[in-house]
């Protein structure tokens, strides 16, 4: 039973690590590629970690392989951003495809970072 | 990178880091880790830190100039290696003795030096690249 | 015993790290000087041990060999060490002499006696891999060293110099690797018991490697293009160092290696020893004869020279490694003078380019005569300590009818000569192009050069005492019965 | 083989489409996407091989992986945004 | 007998402080010292003469059974008198000749030197001894030569004789080492009971080719002589003494000394004859060339040399004539030769030229050295009443023995040129006009010449004086008793004939001098000299070739000869061997390890076609990753770890690094070259590594850690139990070397950043 | 396995040497740094592999066979920190050079900063004045 | 950080550097000073109820992981690939470091939308979205979920 959970949870968890790895491959730019390793990424791994978890039965072995987990979703959006947002700069074209950038032009010449007006989201605790 | 998202995470990360460093310091002698993995860490946590907060903050949270650590990790190596000359044994013999109830020997206070060495050493190194990147960056953007 | 024998190791290791954590700079030049007379002292002490009670070992950490790491001072070794510790000292009081302040608010005192340390490690321990360690403790020294100062020139050389250096580590670590791989054994007592079952072919072929990571430690060819590439840049107080000690790291693993474990095909691989030496020694002393720059000559000559110890080790008898030993030994002490000479000679003229030097002869007659008994020493000539090393060397060569081998070390000695002739003909007895001022040589710089250069005259009149030794290096190394039974204790 | 070894096979088969964008580019930033997906098959795997060895240890290899491998990324990214995409 | 050669060198280094005392005195004050060797060497006469050698020998370097030993038998002694008596008129002379000179006191020092060597040389028993005294004779010549030290052509002369003597000198090494094999010692003196085995030995031509040319250089023999007219550069003193007298005399007496030892076969007395002919000729011809006094003289003692080594040569075809022709023209030349430089040289000094054409009248203004250079004159005329003539009766005695009728003819011949010499050097004395403000010199400066000139005369006169000791000298170059009643008057004889063909022929050339002397000056036939000069030439340029090939700055070649020459090395070794290893292990692979195998070698290779740095570092991350994965595969969880850690790392500090360089360059491609040089050592390395795979591994330290980590080491990571402990030397020196890149970081940065720009 | 790492180890070999005959420096310390890679698996394969797992003693004190060869591990973690602590240097070194000598290409570092011209035993030299 | 003083602390004593008892010792002493709660002072005392928030909000960013993982497969694998990428700028109504950053690391880990930098004002966060074919839609979506959740957890 135990063994079937592992078996599943560690098939899924290879699973995304191939869609974030054909979405390496196929996505159209840069953007678009670092959605698939941020998000599939992350599942695939934590999915096998949580196997491992599950695999054990024991506290240590648990304890260990969760915060494995949290280190990963704790660093991989701080590395998407810092890499998204550095490729930005440095003026990595997104793909032909790109439906909107309201990001252009915003950036100034010392890599600081204007806001746009817009207005708020409506917000249910404001209303 | 002054960035508000890594600077914020970054404090995190650094006590983790810096955490992590020190179990994998401590248990090195019965689990994979040591004095040398230990310090890679802990240098990746000051590299971390200096790269969202700048040098100058980094510095701020070591207490001496890395470069002194060497010395002092060099030392505590050797002081660890001399303790069997008094037991009349050959250089860098073992010795262990429990210390309020825990085994301490001169292997791991060696590697305690080890620990030290690495990370003073790389960390003077990461500094020192990052005091001459604090200039560079502007003039080559 | 055992903590003696690992004094030379610790004395320059605790100086060093003094030196790092005390800060203050008169400290540091006392502990600097302090240190190098606790490792000459610690050298002699060691020297005559061994001499008394045969070769001594100990086995770091109580661990028995050959599971840990074994220190052994045989009568090589020994040597070596002391030789060491006189090129430290009188180093040492050269750079006291010379005061350099930048340098030494680098670390210049720690870096030295971390060199030493690696060096001296490099000559004491018993475990292949340990010497590995020790090669790259006194390399990083050396790079620091090397570029301490950051000229032109220094960097120029240093990237040279690393980039080989590299290259030499990696060397080692594969030969390492796949003799560990072959045998099982790390020790090189271990070893020498264990190599005669691996395929004399692959042995061979791994001698060879080994021939070329520690060829480019010392400068043999094909592998010196880098030392003359990167000696002449820092300043002679490095320098001399480095010539003095470096490459003889080398020579001794050489020595080491092909007489402990690479003696099964000695018709092959010390043949190559010969070839090697012979084509190091004539093409040393040919790119001597081609340069003008005094610092930069004197790498080719030491380039060219390693080629005499070669020799020695390539013909294997007892006479012709005594002589290896021998000279080994007398080189440390004249190239290190003549280094140093050369740095004297910079501070007094500001070039060391001969076209553009001269006027000695007439203003530092004593000068001359300190030049002149390193250079006819390097020439291997009466009465000087460099002619007792070529004479045994080429007395080995022909009682084994190595006529070839001889006839080249005979004709380096005539070329050397020329060279040397040379030097002192553009730098002593020319008239300068433009006339310099001559000024007061500070007696502290001159003492070093004096105290080698007397040295080299005194063993070249009293040659026995180092010579005897030799000869005991050279029965012991041809016996690996007597290192083996010292470090495993047995005799297999 | 067992499931899980095959499984670990399965994961090493994600390698070479990382691979491909590390070779291919076109620019730094997506190398270095390809060195991300590396390095997190990399956790995957050290937390898989915990299973099939049975040896817990290797779960070690995956925490420092995972709490050290993003600074190459940061480390990367500011070069990129000083120095452009190119790579000089 | 040790104690007087010691204390003639330690003598000789307190010669700059004596001449710190006595100034322009120091010259007759210095003379004691030779002077008082002379007498003690001359007490010794009774002894020698009554046919018993001294010996005296003390331990050197016993472990090479080296000794430093000494033999005085005739002909050491006649050699000892020589260097040691002339040498006090030498001294006297200097006194005078460099009266002021600033490098005086040096000057001394290093005469006086030298003057110990040569006694160190002709009274040395050990071969070692004799070679290192051989060398120091030409290490203080070097430097006397090169007095003139500001001159080019001075240094160019000192130079050119130290290479040819000096490399003379190794051949000789070598030969005497090879004697010394052949005959079992290192004593002379019992190397010369077993000239029969030496001369039976395998290596005895070998050995006798090497000793000749050590002796040929240093005796200026054709076709080594060219040395010695350009050593005249040196100050005059040196040229008596040196170049006459004494120095140039060392390889005659190493013949001499060896003779009863390797003399006596055919090669032996046809070489020493060839050469000892040619040389005399070609001393005798070149004379022609030249007006300098010096050279002129320079070029007569070459001929004297050659006619010694011709009489050597015939000393084993002879029954007693050639040894002691050898012994009583040794001393006549010496004498005369070195009272004819003395002269010259004072002539030189009051008169200020030394060419014969300017010279004239002098006889009248310089009465005394007139008288002296007559005299030597007729020696070297080899007329009666004077040594000289004995000397060469005695020499044509034994070559009418010895030498084919055409070696006579030829050895006439040379001799008739020391007649025609004897005329051009007296003639300017009584020639024409004496010069205005010409003047005889002090007394140092004729003391000399007369003395010489004079023993000359009178020994010729007497020649009984001279008859014991000339037999003793005989005696020892003949290696058997040798004697002859030395006598002025021979009455006739062919040899008597032959001395006055000699005289005529002498004659006759005189008159031819001058035409003879346009001719050879305006065209001169090209001879070994330059020879040598086109050699040096050839090898600074060889020189300079080897260093633009070889030495050319570029690390990418050195790098290719590193790993060429290893893959050449290994390879041989390889070869030589025969089989190539195969192991016969399994080659099944674990799919996944061999995914992960395959990944990084192609990573690899793809990664060269990146034209990025950082690129290339990132993409080099697959094989870094990889290793780490494999690592980790094969159980190794702190290398895996440690090696994830330190790839971060360095891509961290590349990228830092990069960060801050604007001009980083291009990515070159490679070259053909670059290629074949990687993939050989590639192969190499897969070559030996499938070699050491054959090899039976032993566990027997692995298996001693495993079980001794837990219960002895206290630890159950039995890597860091390795690292910590059982060989926690290797971790000491380890984090030495990071602590050592922290330091040398720190030192190449802050230098950087007191400059104050990236 | 211990036959495909040969060739690996020396396909990694020949790649490290190539890129270490590239003149420029970067390429040069990237190639150090492969082929100190490959030095790493050469030596963990001499230790032989084949283990079942890794060299760490079990709590109970038991050692579990096959055990994987400990010793290439610490050697090869000595190794990689020697590389790393080199490598680290030579970042800085080829850092500084640049500072310096404005270019990380070696074949654009000359041998010597200044010619001199060598003394000959037949020929006076002067040095040329331009 | 103190709690981490004591298991360190609390591992000495126990003599065992394992993870497993640095949470067993962390956990311990976190209950330890849970007890000696009234000695700490008011903002100490949000530490313990942002351990009690704290899973709830770990729960819901699981899911949201789980839900972005799958679309970006969708995506992945549809052999059209129907992205519709762009940047978009999301006005922020958080305020502090550690609202704005939370927020930014959790947009990354939810479907389609990657957040790549923070305005210097503070005011707006720019996101790459994935599927942006009504920015509004998404701003609007993230504003309800996530902002709340961020908010829950933090004040
Ligand atoms: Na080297
Ligand atoms: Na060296």
């Amino acid at each position: 039973m135990v063994d079937l959970l592992v078996y599943a949870l560690v098939s899924v968890g290879i699973f995304f690590l191939f869609i974030a790895a054909i979405g390496v491959v196929r996505m159209p730019d840069l953007y678009n590629r670092m959605h698939a390793t941020s998000k599939a990424g992350t599942l695939g791994v934590g999915l096998i970690l949580v196997a491992v978890a599950v695999f054990y039965q024991e506290l240590s072995v648990a304890a260990r392989a969760l915060s494995a987990l949290a280190f990963i979703i704790l660093t991989a959006p701080v590395a998407a951003h810092a890499l998204g947002r550095a490729a930005y700069l440095s003026g990595v074209k997104p793909c032909r495809d790109t439906y909107i950038d309201e990001l252009a032009g915003h950036y100034q010449k010392n890599h600081k970072l204007e806001s746009v007006e817009k207005p708020a989201p409506t917000s249910h605790t404001e209303s | 990178m002054n960035t508000l998202i890594l600077k914020t995470t970054s404090r995190f990360l650094f006590t983790l880091l810096l955490l992590l460093s020190v179990f994998l310091l401590l248990r090195g002698h019965n689990e994979p880790g040591g004095g040398f993995i230990g310090a890679l860490v802990a240098v990746g946590a000051y590299a971390l830190f200096a790269l969202a907060h700048g040098l100058s903050a980094a510095r701020k949270l070591l207490p001496l100039p890395p470069l002194r650590l060497v010395g002092w990790g060099l030392l505590v190596a050797l002081v660890s290696a001399l303790v069997a000359f008094f037991l009349d044994k050959p250089l860098m013999t073992g010795v262990w003795f429990s210390l309020f109830g825990v085994k301490i020997g001169t292997p791991v206070i060696f590697d305690i030096g080890v620990y030290l060495t690495v990370f003073g050493a790389l960390l003077s190194a990461i500094f020192g690249l990052e005091e001459t990147a604090d200039r560079t960056p502007e003039e080559a953007s | 015993m055992s903590w003696l024998l690992v004094l030379p190791l610790l004395i320059p290791l605790t100086t060093g790290i003094l030196c790092l954590v005390v800060a203050s700079r008169p400290a540091q030049r006392v502990l600097g000087l302090v240190g190098a007379l606790g490792l000459l002292a610690a050298a002699i002490t060691l020297l005559v041990q061994v001499n008394q009670r045969g070769i001594q070992a100990v086995q770091v950490g109580n661990w028995p060999a050959p599971f840990g790491i074994t220190f052994v001072a045989d009568h090589l070794s020994a040597l070596m060490v002391l030789i060491t510790g006189v090129v430290a000292m009188v180093v040492a009081l050269y750079a006291l002499a010379e005061g350099d302040q930048p340098r030494e608010q680098l670390g210049y005192y720690a870096l030295c006696h971390f060199l030493l340390f690696g060096v001296n490690g490099a000559f004491l321990t018993g475990d292949l891999f340990n010497l590995y360690v020790w090669f790259e403790v006194l390399l990083l020294s050396s790079f620091v060293l090397m570029i301490l100062g950051g000229s032109k020139a220094q960097l120029m050389g240093g990237v040279k110099y690393f980039a080989v250096s590299l290259l030499s580590s990696i060397l080692f670590l594969v030969a390492v690797g796949l003799l560990y791989g072959a045998t099982g054994a790390l020790n090189m007592a271990d070893l020498a018991t264990r190599v005669g079952s691996v395929a004399p072919g692959l042995l061979s072929a791994l001698a060879m490697l080994f021939l070329g990571a520690f060829g480019l430690k010392a400068a043999v060819f094909p592998f010196f293009f880098w030392l003359p590439a990167s000696y002449p840049a820092p300043p002679v107080m490095i320098s001399a160092l480095f010539a003095g000690l470096l490459t003889k790291v080398g020579v001794y693993a050489l020595i080491r290696v092909f007489t402990l474990l690479f003696t099964q095909d000695t018709a092959f691989t010390h043949t190559v020893l010969l070839w090697v030496a012979g084509l190091t020694l004539l093409l040393g002393v040919l790119l001597a004869l081609a340069q003008g720059e005094l610092k930069r000559l004197l790498s080719f000559q030491l380039v060219s020279h390693i080629g005499y110890m070669l020799m020695g080790l390539g013909i294997l008898s007892p006479l012709a490694l005594a002589g290896s030993v021998f000279y080994a030994l007398n080189h440390m002490i004249v190239i290190a003078a003549l280094f140093l000479l050369a740095g004297l000679l910079q501070r007094l003229q500001g070039t060391t380019v001969l076209v553009r030097m001269g006027g000695l002869y007439q203003s530092h007659p004593w000068l001359a005569v300190l030049f002149l008994l390193p250079a006819f020493s390097l020439a291997g000539l009466p009465p000087f300590s460099g002619f007792w090393a070529k004479f045994t060397l080429v007395a080995a060569g022909l009682q084994a009818g190595q006529y070839a081998i001889v006839t080249v070390a005979l004709l380096v000695g005539l070329l050397t000569l020329l060279s040397m002739g040379l030097v002192f003909a553009e730098a002593f007895w020319k008239n300068p192009p433009k006339p310099f001022s001559p000024s007061a040589t500070p007696p502290g710089l001159v003492l070093p050069v004096a105290l080698l250069a007397l040295l080299t005259l005194g063993i070249g009149l009293w040659a026995e005492p180092l010579l005897g030794l030799s000869q005991a290096a050279a029965q012991e190394l041809l016996e690996p019965s007597r290192y083996i039974e010292a470090v495993l204790g047995v005799s297999r | 083989m067992s499931f899980l070894e095959g499984a670990l096979l399965a994961l090493t088969l994600t390698l070479p489409f990382a691979l491909y964008r590390l070779v291919k580019g076109p620019t730094l930033p997506d190398r270095v996407v390809g060195l991300d997906l590396i390095t997190s098959v990399a956790v995957a795997m050290a937390a898989l091989y915990a299973l099939v060895s049975g040896q817990t240890a290797f779960l070690d290899v995956a925490i420092a992986l995972a709490l050290f491998a993003f600074l190459a990324t940061l480390g990367l990214a500011r070069y990129i945004e000083y120095r452009g995409h190119k790579g000089d | 007998m040790t104690l007087a050669i010691i204390s003639a060198f330690l003598g000789a280094l307190l010669a700059p402080l004596v001449y710190r005392w006595l100034g322009s005195l120091a010259g007759w004050g210095l003379a004691f010292l030779p002077l008082s060797l002379t007498v003690y060497f001359a007490s010794l006469l009774p002894t020698v003469i009554a046919g018993n050698a001294v010996r005296h020998s003390a331990a050197w370097v016993p472990t090479l059974s080296v000794n430093f030993s000494f033999y005085l038998d005739g002909l050491s002694l006649l050699f000892a008198l020589l260097i040691t008596g002339i040498g006090t008129f030498i001294v006297i002379y200097t006194g005078g000749y460099l009266k002021g000179h600033p490098d005086l006191g040096k000057f001394y020092l290093v005469l006086l030197l030298f003057m110990a060597s040569m006694l160190g040389l002709v009274l040395a028993d050990n071969i070692v001894t004799l070679f290192v005294m051989w060398e120091l004779t030409s290490l203080t010549s070097y430097l006397l030569i090169g007095f003139n030290h500001t001159e080019f052509r001075s240094r160019r002369a000192a130079t050119q004789a130290l290479f040819v003597t000096a490399g003379g000198g190794l051949a000789l090494l070598a030969g005497l080492i090879l004697l010394a094999g052949m005959g079992g010692s290192w004593e002379i003196s019992e190397l010369l009971t077993k000239g029969e085995v030496l001369r039976e030995h395998p290596l005895y031509l070998g050995s006798l080719v090497l000793v000749l040319f050590g002796a040929f250089t240093k005796s200026a023999q054709f076709p080594f002589h060219f040395w010695l007219p350009n050593a005249m550069e040196a100050p005059t003193p040196v040229s008596a003494y040196l170049h006459s007298a004494t120095m140039v005399k060392a390889g005659v007496y190493l013949l001499a000394r060896l003779q009863p030892a390797l003399g006596g076969t055919e090669v032996w007395s046809s070489t020493l004859m060839a050469f000892g002919l040619a040389t005399l000729l070609t001393g005798a011809t070149l004379t022609f060339r030249h007006t300098d006094l010096k050279r002129l003289l320079a070029y007569s003692t070459v001929a004297a040399l050659g006619a010694l080594v011709f009489a050597i040569g015939m000393v084993p075809l002879t029954g007693y004539y050639g040894a002691v022709g050898f012994a009583t023209f040794l001393l006549a030349h010496s004498l005369y030769k070195g009272g004819l430089f003395m002269a010259a040289g004072a002539v030189d000094h009051e008169a200020g030229t030394r060419d014969i054409n300017q010279l004239s009248g002098l006889f009248r203004v310089m009465p005394i050295t007139g008288v002296a250079v007559v005299l030597a004159a007729l020696s070297l005329a080899g007329l009666p009443p004077v040594l000289g003539f004995i000397g060469k009766e005695v020499l044509y005695l034994a070559s009418l023995q010895a030498a084919p009728v055409w070696m006579i003819g030829l050895a006439v011949l040379g001799f008739a040129v020391g007649a025609t010499l004897a005329l051009i050097l007296s003639v300017p004395f009584f020639r024409g006009p004496p010069p205005a403000e010409v003047h005889e010199g002090p007394p140092s400066l004729w003391l000399g010449p007369l003395v010489l000139a004079g023993l000359g005369l009178l020994v010729g006169l007497f020649p009984g004086l001279y008859n014991p000791l000339a037999d003793a000298v005989a005696t020892a170059v003949k290696g058997a008793p040798a004697s002859y009643h030395l006598k002025l008057w021979p009455g006739f004889n062919l040899a008597l004939l032959l001395s006055l063909l000699t005289v005529a022929v002498g004659v006759g050339l005189y008159f031819l001098y001058p035409r003879l002397q346009a001719w050879m000056a305006k065209d001169p036939v090209p001879g070994p000299e330059n020879a040598y000069v086109a050699l040096l030439r050839g090898l600074m340029g060889l020189a300079a070739r080897a260093e633009r090939l070889l030495q050319s700055g570029s690390l990418r070649a050195y790098l290719v000869w590193v790993f060429g020459g290893l893959s050449g090395l290994v390879g041989l070794a390889l070869l030589q061997s025969g089989t190539l290893p195969w192991p016969s292990q399994t080659a099944v692979v674990n799919p996944a390890k061999a995914v992960l195998m395959a990944l990084m070698l192609l990573g690899a290779l793809l990664v060269l076609r990146l034209r990025s740095h950082l690129g290339m570092v990132v993409g080099v991350g697959i094989v870094g990753a990889g290793v780490a994965l494999l690592f980790l595969l094969q159980n190794a969880p702190d290398l895996s770890i440690t090696q994830f850690l330190v790839e971060t790392l360095t891509a961290i500090l590349i990228a830092l690094v990069l960060l801050q360089i604007r001009n980083i360059g291009e990515v070159p491609r490679g070259r053909w070259l670059d290629k074949a040089v990687a993939l050989l050592f590639g192969g190499i390395v897969t070559l030996l590594m499938l070699g050491m795979l054959t090899e039976p591994m032993e566990h027997h330290l692995s298996n001693f850690f495993a079980q001794k980590s837990l219960p002895e080491g206290f630890g159950r990571n039995i890597v860091n139990v390795i690292l910590v402990d059982f060989r926690g030397l290797d971790t000491f020196g380890e984090i030495t070397v990071v602590g050592l890149a922290g330091l040398g970081v720190y030192a190449l940065l802050k230098r950087l950043r007191r400059e104050g720009k990236p | 396995m211990e036959i495909w790492m040969a060739f690996l180890v020396g396909g990694l070999t020949a790649v490290g040497v190539y890129l270490m005959l590239r003149p420029h420096l970067i390429q040069f310390l990237i190639g150090f740094l492969v082929l100190g890679n490959a030095a790493n698996l050469l030596i963990f394969t001499a230790g032989r592999l084949g283990s079942s797992f890794p060299p760490l003693v079990q709590p109970s004190g038991t050692v579990l066979e096959p055990i994987a060869n400990p010793l290439p591990q610490a050697l090869i973690l000595t190794a990689i920190v020697i590389g790393f602590a080199l490598a680290a240097f030579g970042i800085v070194l080829f850092f500084r050079a640049q500072a310096v000598l404005h270019t990380l290409n070696a074949e654009a570092m000359p041998e010597t900063l200044e010619a001199a011209p060598a003394p000959s035993p037949v020929d006076e030299v002067r040095e040329e004045r331009t | 950080m103190y709690n981490v003083v004591l298991t360190v602390f609390w591992m000495l004593v126990t003599e065992s550097f394992t993870l497993s008892n640095f949470l067993v010792g962390f956990a311990i002493c976190f209950l330890i000073l849970l007890l000696a709660r009234p000695l700490f002072d008011a903002p100490s005392r949000r530490y313990f109820t942002l351990a009690w928030k704290l899973p709830r909000f770990v729960a819901l960013m699981l899911w949201e992981i789980v839900l972005s993982s799958v679309r970006v497969a969708q995506a992945v694998l549809s052999p059209r690939m129907p992205i519709k990428p762009g940047f978009i700028a999301y006005p922020l109504t958080v305020k502090s470091d550690l609202e704005i950053t939370l927020l930014a690391n959790l947009i990354t880990l939810t479907p389609g939308t990657l957040s790549l930098d923070v305005s210097t004002d503070r005011k707006v966060l720019y996101v790459h979205g994935m599927f942006v074919d009504d920015p509004q839609a998404v701003i609007q979506s993230t504003h309800d979920s996530l902002e709340k959740a961020v908010l829950e957890v933090t004040q």
